[in-house]
């Protein structure tokens, strides 16, 4: 199945776009999806454990089961304010 | 007033302090955040404003409830999102409370918490040398501030 | 801006906003206090603030510099006179500050130190029986606070 | 020599009048003054200690020598905000 990534904030310098596809498992968890994320950037990997996902307007959990076509965003550490 | 939270561009002050004083209240608080133009000794010339939209505009109203069900006062809270320059307002708190104790506590209270719980990100631009994300902090659920 | 700090009725909150925020300045605090609708359980319809007026501004003046002296900031003080009416304010606290701490701070110093050295009285107007001065706390000089 | 007390606040109510005239000794100090409105006024007497002086803009001892024609005002506690 495939899913979308949709890089916020910092996350988008670590990962070089916007927007990535991944092509994952059927039942897929968010894990098993940033471990694909880090397998393919090194500078999302080192800050992986500091980065929380998305899905709509809720933080989800990395054991969350994804989806054929869901999105999910990555949430680096904020610095609104 | 049902505005929404999230907003493009520089927050205009006077706009979040139009509702009128509710006639139990006899306390007014208010914060506003405003881009500041030197930062870790580099002179700046403007912010972006990047946000989660959704997720955002969510926990701006978690912070409005949940400062109303701690401290028993009533809370707006603001954020803009795009391009800001020096002395733009990014962010506005306001809180009208029974009295001045109650009204500083929320709102330090949720400025504290705005920066630990909100998904968003400033794009510092400087006069010289390229833009930068600043450094964050994890985000955290409202409840756990 | 040099304004009176002593005003006749009750203050226009947008009128003491309308500095802009200097450049260095990251945070700006605003306290305003408000007539309530009842006090000690007695139905409020207005108080009448006496001032002796050449003392209350000069007192006014101290608290600006004064705050301005302990926490680094820059700080407004306003306060009405004459009668006001529910929901009006009868006094602002404006500071801006280069961060949220020392605003929250002195914004708070300012409104507590006020209470304590402005000549300033409430006479408080009642739904049924006479109106009555409010008990206060002996003036004290600014720099005691 | 005559002296002119201005009465702020509830100290109206504790004097019976805004303005009050009072004949004193000459050289006669703050404190002689308070003196002859706790004689005559025995609500003003029961507060007087929780009462300031101003002359002009500023707040004087109650050692303070008085002039002829001064104007002293009476401060009770404040009650702004």
């Amino acid at each position: 199945m495939r899913i979308t990534v949709e890089c916020y904030g910092a996350s988008q310098r670590w990962c070089g776009a916007e927007l990535i596809s991944l092509d994952l498992a059927d039942a897929a968890s968010v894990a098993a999806a940033l471990d694909e994320l880090a397998g393919r950037y090194p500078d999302f990997a080192s800050r992986r454990e500091t980065v929380a996902v998305a899905i709509g307007d809720e933080i989800v959990a990395s054991a969350r089961v994804l989806a054929d076509g869901e999105r999910i965003a990555l949430i680096p550490p904020v610095s609104g304010g | 007033m049902n505005l929404s939270r999230l907003r493009h561009g520089a927050l205009d002050l006077a706009e979040w302090l139009a509702g009128p004083m509710p006639g139990h209240c006899g306390g007014l608080a208010v914060f506003a955040g405003t881009v500041r133009d030197v930062h870790e000794g580099r002179a700046v010339v403007g912010i972006k404003y990047h946000a989660h939209p959704a997720l955002a505009e969510r926990r701006l109203a978690e912070i409005e409830v949940e400062g109303a069900r701690r401290f028993g006062v009533q809370l707006s809270v603001g954020h803009a999102v795009g391009e800001l320059k020096v002395g733009d307002a990014s962010v506005v708190i306001v809180v009208r409370a029974g009295h001045r104790a109650e009204a500083f506590e929320a709102c330090r209270w949720a400025i504290d918490t705005l920066k630990q719980t909100v998904p968003i990100w400033k794009e510092e631009r400087y006069a010289e040398g390229p833009a930068r994300f600043l450094e964050g902090t994890p985000i955290k659920p409202v409840e756990q501030t």
